[in-house]
């Protein structure tokens, strides 16, 4: 391993004295070695063998709001398509693939990887300690991520895009009626993306579960940190249907499987049984993180912590298992007992209910709190009016009779996005706004961040609305194009004029965004005068995180920091010591109320997970041109994950000095 | 008013430990609730085309149960010397953990021998029909995870005869240990509905 | 083109008439509640005072609970319940009201949905009343349809927003739909399930007509197409069999009996052409069969080059089909 | 430090980038306009007698078509397009799913009039004496250049990503995408 040794020499990597053990807080000489040891190597290979969770986490962030410009583009485009009846913009063609492109990129490319990215980055700050678990498995769930999505926009390039839609319903995208590759990509795009947010699922639930800081009990950790817990779970659960669907799809297309093929014992409706199973938690996984930032949000900008953090919890765990038990409401149309879509009409409505109490608790905790009305708090507002009303239409989805009036028109394309950009878009703005500081140490400007949210919240509501009407009229979706004189030109219009304010608050925040990164104002470790610990250490975290790791004694640690005892008995802690400085040792606690527990070696950063990422890329394009590519691609996979695995003398001998049984 | 600073010493505590206080062993459940959940739906959509299907199986006779049945109780035995490595492992005995690792890859291999020929013996194909595909599908998902179970297996007890040693390793067989009873506890209901259910009326 | 009714919101039927009472009571019912929790909210930043970031948090509510806020809370949860459970109820019961829909002496029809045009067939107890016809059904007011779906090639979707909630088409399945038309009419439907290329112009129309107007059109739907007359119209015929049309239509009392197009034996007495893409005149008919690409890019008929007058003979015979 | 392989690396992906653009959209394309050289016209001296039987194999010699059928076998739709057709007209009312009936076998490339697009695109047009029917004019030129790369994708002559997959109906041999060219099947008129 060379690049090992070339590693080894950086000036980055000159191990510490081992008797460095951490504790003196910043400034000390353990702190500098700290830092030492966490920070990534320098040099293109170092940034290629990062495992730092925040490096990780500003790429994979980066990337998905790349994807989700991209197919907000595409969506543009298919506003200026639709802006006048019988246009010639594009072709029926391109436009199948251009909504395509635009559905399977926000949902698999954006919503949820874009959600366990900033997970990745904040988790470890929130939870008070040095790295998520698995980091180099972190590493590699990005990369495979990053590969999968490229691949999909470069055949989106060369005119190879799938065009069956994000659902991609057979038999019109199995081998009879979607002939050439574009459907195979699509499937091995969802291998790609789907594997990745596993990965990163495993990866949340172990950090979350072993690595809080001591005192940090379950019922003590942010209500962000619950929302992407319950969502990694429902990522567990819900993630495998779409991959086995996928595989099926591609199978029937590339070696003459018959899952789909009625005419040998297969079924169209299995695939959407298999999809929607899938496809409905993967709204909730897009919301319930959403939900998380509202949570970090409101408390801050209302001065007091939140109120009703039990039932908030438990909401979410409800959301999480009502979500299971209402995919069918996605095929009312489909002639299925009628006593079953009852059943799914109730749970599709009840599920209403878990949200409310959010909702109700949220408006406590405003109207007791001291409001600071900054653009984070103003994108959590928006929130209350949009995915508000997109729910109401959720609730009118939910009961057949009306959704067979108006399922698959545009009044769904209304709803879905009243939910989605409600309910997970406005709040990712306002976690942008609100987090952008502690990552990269400096303010966003406010006036352009009013500006954007102005914007943004009329535009959405100036494109999106109209589509309500348009569906009570008739209008269906996924159309190219529409005649005139159907009562249905005007509201079309007013959709793509709203759509161009939309573009121009994007704009403005790419903007804010970049400028900010120069001219911003410094921010200071805790601008917000925020409770949770992420705000305890500078902006930007240093490579270790926390110098010395906070012991925890509320909800909002920084709210409610340690008190000696009033009857004079010995002070509380108030931090953590003895931890290797020299090598990665971090601190492992109990699960239930985080007492120390572990002090675990972390692996040093290695170019290995994207070895294995490249190597596994190769297999799944590989297997869309033969099934052979499955038996010599998965050669190099074993010998990248070997490599990966297989330990480093030096590092073992640091360990070993380190080791302590049982 | 706030407390001084005061230290928690750590410096004290084990840097390894078995079953769920490691790190590893979550990382195990994330990947067995992720298989298991495959395995679950793959049983799911067989059972649905069955219940679509007039007859059951299509086009073919039920699939011969000797294979199957002797590969059952393979797999079923491995769990002895999977047991006893686990054990060794937890007694830090690193002789005995090679040579039971040892024992489990033969298990491991003997299966995979005898898996060829339970394939043989399902007389049919995945292109042949929708049971033919669903068939192959399950045997073929629950061959992979003994494939890379296997291929694990193999590379841990060659670390464990030449890499460097150190206390992790023993964690990492006993997780390995973990995930092969997984892989033979999904099996006995892959069994029953690949070789059980056709024979249902 | 036939200006026709498509709106969930304007019903002709007691099937859409149903879903629209069910429509006007949640619409009712959600827009109070929006207006609720706006207003809450609204209530909540006005009599919230301010403060900066650099304020001290109020932590009062650590120390003691805050049990007027929980009692409006959980009054509020009980609240959404409450409106909930009623709108399932009512949701089941508009449900129960659609299945009731009495079908006594109903229209027998089986639509098979194609990429991208809707074959029609009226089932009849004597197979020679049976007919076919494409993209247009013609059904008597007041007296219930029961329309057999079948799709055959990919998932389609029948929906006439007028007249009643929509039905998937699925390949190897068969499904059913019934409604009734109680005013006549024209109503626009389309497919609402995505099928390709040509998904958008894929719509048909329903024209509910009195009994006795409906038994008339029936009857001539019924004739098979008479011989053209001497000159134009039988060297219509003539160039109609000997190009490529008669590969996939269908004129019943001639030799054109393909059917993987519409059958064209009534097409004269259609409204539309090209499952509702152009207007049954002449001049779109000469576009329509010169260069369908033009028209419906992507659709599976092949153009056609005919000189001038070969063109004329074959429209014009073509518009002989009453 | 490590440019050099890097630079080497970046012009390889290049290379591989471009000509997979070339492949992939000469396969994936899907030309929704008629070729304007298309002509279809009718035939005013051999009347039609049935679907399955458009008309009699013509007498006149026969005449090679000018081009090979270049942009329709090596685009995936278009070989599609030729699969329907050949449902669509029945033409496994003679030649079955390839196998052969009263027409000859498909999936071996050993043919009477020749394998080559061009022979095989005048053997449609002009039909061949004993069964084989004349679809000239019956059908337009595009269409049976598409049937053309599907009939020659039965016998594996095309390239395997444009070949396509099994079809939504009963199995009667593997997918045309699975084939090898074979050799002459005895028996096999």
């Amino acid at each position: 391993m060379n690049d090992e040794r070339a590693m080894q020499q950086q000036p980055g990597r000159t191990p510490a004295p081992p008797h460095l053990k951490d504790g003196p807080g910043p400034g000390s000489p353990e702190a500098a070695a700290l830092d030492a040891t966490w920070r990534d190597p320098p040099g293109l290979l170092g940034w290629l063998a990062a495992v730092n969770h925040k490096a990780i986490a500003r790429r994979f962030i980066v990337t998905t709001f790349c994807f989700f410009v991209a197919g907000g583009l595409l969506a543009f485009v298919m506003r200026l398509q639709l802006a006048r009846p019988g246009a010639r913009l594009v072709g029926p063609d391109l436009y199948n693939q251009l909504f395509t492109m635009h559905g399977s990129t926000m949902m698999f490319l954006f919503a949820v990887p874009v959600m366990q990215a900033v997970a990745v980055y904040l988790l470890p700050l929130m939870l008070g300690t040095r790295s998520v678990a698995f980091p180099r498995l972190n590493a590699f769930a990005y990369w495979i991520f990053l590969f999968g999505g490229l691949m999909l926009y470069a055949v989106f390039a060369l005119g190879a895009a799938p065009d069956v839609g994000w659902f991609s319903y057979v038999p019109l995208a199995g081998p009879d009626y979607s002939p050439g590759k574009r459907t195979d990509f699509w499937a091995q795009m969802i291998t790609f993306t789907e594997l990745s947010a596993l990965l990163e699922a495993i990866v949340v639930i172990t950090t979350v579960f072993k690595l809080r800081a001591p005192g940090m009990a379950l019922n003590r950790i942010p209500l962000f940190a619950w929302a992407m817990l319950v969502t990694a779970f429902m990522v567990l659960f819900a993630m495998p249907a779409v991959m086995l669907a996928s595989t099926t799809l591609i199978t029937d297309r590339l070696v003459g499987t018959h899952f789909y093929n009625p005419a040998e014992g297969g079924d169209a409706v299995l695939w959407q049984h298999l999809f929607w199973f899938f496809g409905h938690p993967e709204v909730y996984l897009i919301f319930l993180p959403g939900l998380g930032f509202l949570s970090a949000i409101i408390p801050t900008f209302a001065r007091r912590p939140i109120f009703g953090y039990t039932a908030m919890v438990l909401a979410l765990i409800a959301t999480a298992f009502l979500a299971f038990g209402l995919w069918v409401h996605h095929m009312f149309a489909v002639n299925l007992p009628e006593l079953g879509k009852s059943f799914f009409t109730a749970a599709s409505m009840l599920i209403a209910i878990p949200s409310a109490v959010q909702i109700f608790c949220w408006i406590a905790t405003l109207c007791s709190g001291r409001l600071d009305f900054k653009t984070p708090l103003l994108f959590a507002l928006g929130f209350f009016f949009i995915l508000v009303l997109g729910g109401l239409t959720g609730i009118m989805l939910a009961s057949v009779p009306l959704d067979l009036q108006v399922h698959d028109s545009y009044f769904v394309v209304a709803h879905l996005h009243y939910v989605l950009i409600g309910g997970a878009v406005f709040p990712l703005f306002g976690a942008f706004y609100y987090w952008y500081p502690k990552i990269t140490g400096r303010l966003m400007s406010e006036r352009l961040g009013r500006w954007n949210f102005w914007l943004f919240f009329v535009g959405f509501n100036v494109t999106f609305f109209p589509m309500h009407l348009l569906g009570l009229r008739g209008m269906p979706r996924r159309v190219y194009t529409y005649q005139a004189g159907l009562g249905w030109d005007t509201l079309n219009l007013v959709a793509t004029l709203g759509s161009w304010i939309i573009a121009l608050s994007a704009l403005l925040f790419v903007v804010n965004a970049l400028r900010s990164l120069r001219r911003g104002a410094p921010a200071g470790p805790n601008p917000w005068g925020a409770g949770t610990l992420e705000w305890a250490t500078e902006s930007p975290p240093p490579p270790c995180n926390f110098h010395a790791i906070p012991v925890v004694h509320g909800r909002d640690p920084l709210w409610e920091p340690p008190r000696a005892a009033a009857d004079g008995g010995p002070p509380p802690f108030t931090h953590v010591g003895g931890l290797a400085a020299h090598t990665r040792e971090l601190l492992a606690t109990t699960v239930l109320d985080a007492r120390p527990d572990l002090r675990v070696n972390f692996p040093d950063p290695t170019i290995w997970p994207l070895v294995s990422a490249l190597a596994v890329t190769v297999l799944f394009i590989g297997s869309i041109f033969t099934p052979w590519a499955v038996v010599w691609g998965s050669i190099p996979i074993a010998i990248a994950l070997t490599a990966w695995f297989w330990p480093r003398r030096a590092e073992t001998a640091v360990h070993l000095r380190l080791e302590q049984g049982p | 008013m706030t407390a001084p600073r005061r230290e928690l010493d750590v410096s004290a505590l084990p840097s390894y430990a078995f079953g769920h206080r490691s790190l590893m062993w979550w990382g195990t459940f994330g990947l067995i609730a992720i298989e298991g959940t495959i395995f679950a739906i793959a049983i799911g959509a067989y059972l649905y085309l069955r219940s679509q299907a007039d007859s059951w199986p299509l086009g073919a006779p039920p699939p011969d149960l000797l294979w199957g049945s002797a590969n059952t109780l393979i797999l079923l035995a491995s769990i002895w010397p999977n047991q006893k490595a686990k054990r060794a492992a937890e007694a830090r005995d690193l002789v005995r953990t090679r040579g039971w690792l040892l024992v489990c890859l033969l298990f491991a291999l003997a299966f995979l021998v005898l898996r060829g020929f339970e394939f043989a013996a399902l007389h049919t194909r995945w292109d042949h029909n929708a049971y033919g595909s669903v068939v192959w599908t399950l045997l073929g998902l629950h061959t992979v995870h003994l494939l890379t179970d296997t291929y694990d297996t193999a590379v841990l007890d060659v670390l464990l005869f030449t890499g460097p040693m150190e206390g992790q390793r023993f964690v990492d067989v006993s997780e390995n240990a973990l995930y092969w009873y997984f892989v033979v506890f999904s099996w006995l209901p892959i069994y029953a509905v690949i070789y059980g259910v056709p024979r249902l009326h | 083109m036939m200006d026709a009714l498509h709106d969930v919101l304007a019903p002709f039927g007691p099937q859409a008439g149903h879903v629209r009472g069910l429509w006007t009571l949640t619409l009712a019912v959600c827009t109070v509640v929006f207006a609720a929790v706006l207003a809450a909210l609204l209530v909540a930043l006005l009599r919230a005072q301010r403060a900066g970031a650099e304020s001290a948090p109020d932590l009062s509510s650590l120390g003691r609970p805050e049990p007027g806020r929980r009692r409006s809370v959980i009054a509020a949860v009980a609240a959404s319940t409450l409106l909930l459970l009623a709108l399932i109820a009512a949701s089941i019961f508009t449900d129960r009201a659609l299945a009731r829909l009495s079908t006594d002496g109903a229209l027998r029809l089986e639509v098979t949905a194609h990429q991208w045009w809707w074959e029609v067939r009226y089932v009849e107890p004597q197979v020679a009343d049976s007919f076919m016809t494409a993209n247009e059904i013609h059904v008597p007011t007041g007296r219930p349809v029961i329309v057999t779906l079948k799709a055959d090639d990919v998932i389609h979707s029948f929906w006439v927003p007028s007249l009643a909630g929509k039905k998937d088409l699925i390949p190897g399945r068969t499904a059913t739909l019934n409604f009734r038309a109680d005013r006549d009419g024209i109503y626009r439907g389309q497919c609402a399930e995505f099928c390709g290329s040509q998904h958008a112009l894929m719509a048909f129309f329903v024209l509910a007509e009195p009994p006795e107007r409906y038994a008339a059109w029936a009857a001539a739907q019924r004739r098979t197409a008479g011989e053209p007359a001497e000159g134009q119209p039988l060297r219509g015929r003539e160039i109609f069999m000997r190009s490529s049309c008669a590969m996939c239509h269908a004129i019943d009392g001639t030799s054109a009996q393909a059917v993987r197009g519409p059958n064209l034996t009534h097409l004269a007495s259609r409204g539309t052409l090209a499952a509702g893409s152009l207007a049954n005149t002449p001049e779109d008919l000469r576009r329509w069969i010169a260069d369908p690409q033009q028209v419906k890019p992507g659709s599976y008929m092949p153009a056609t080059r005919l000189s001038s007058e070969d063109m004329d003979a074959l429209v014009g015979y073509l518009q002989t089909l009453r | 430090m490590r440019t050099p392989p890097l630079r080497m690396a970046g012009t390889a992906v290049l290379a591989l980038a471009s000509s997979l653009a070339l492949c992939a959209c000469e396969r994936e394309m899907r030309r929704f306009e008629t070729p304007p050289d298309n002509r279809a016209a009718p035939r005013p001296e051999a009347p039609r007698t049935s679907a399955l039987q458009p008309a009699e194999a013509r007498s006149d010699p026969v005449r090679l078509p000018a081009g090979n059928g270049e942009g329709y076998e090596d685009n995936a739709y278009n070989v599609a397009q030729g699969k329907r057709l050949y449902r669509w007209f029945n033409c496994a009312g003679c030649h079955a799913q390839g196998g052969g009936g009263m027409g000859p076998a498909l999936i071996d490339d050993q043919w009477r009039y020749g394998s080559e697009p061009a022979q095989v695109f005048s053997t449609i047009m002009q039909g061949r004496p004993n069964g084989m029917p004349s679809f000239g004019g019956h059908l337009s030129e595009d269409q049976v250049w598409q049937l053309t790369a599907y009939v020659r994708s039965m016998s594996g002559q095309l390239r395997k990503d444009t070949a396509p997959g099994r079809a939504d109906a009963l199995q009667a041999n593997e997918p045309e995408a699975a084939r090898d060219r074979e050799p002459a099947r005895p028996g096999a008129k």
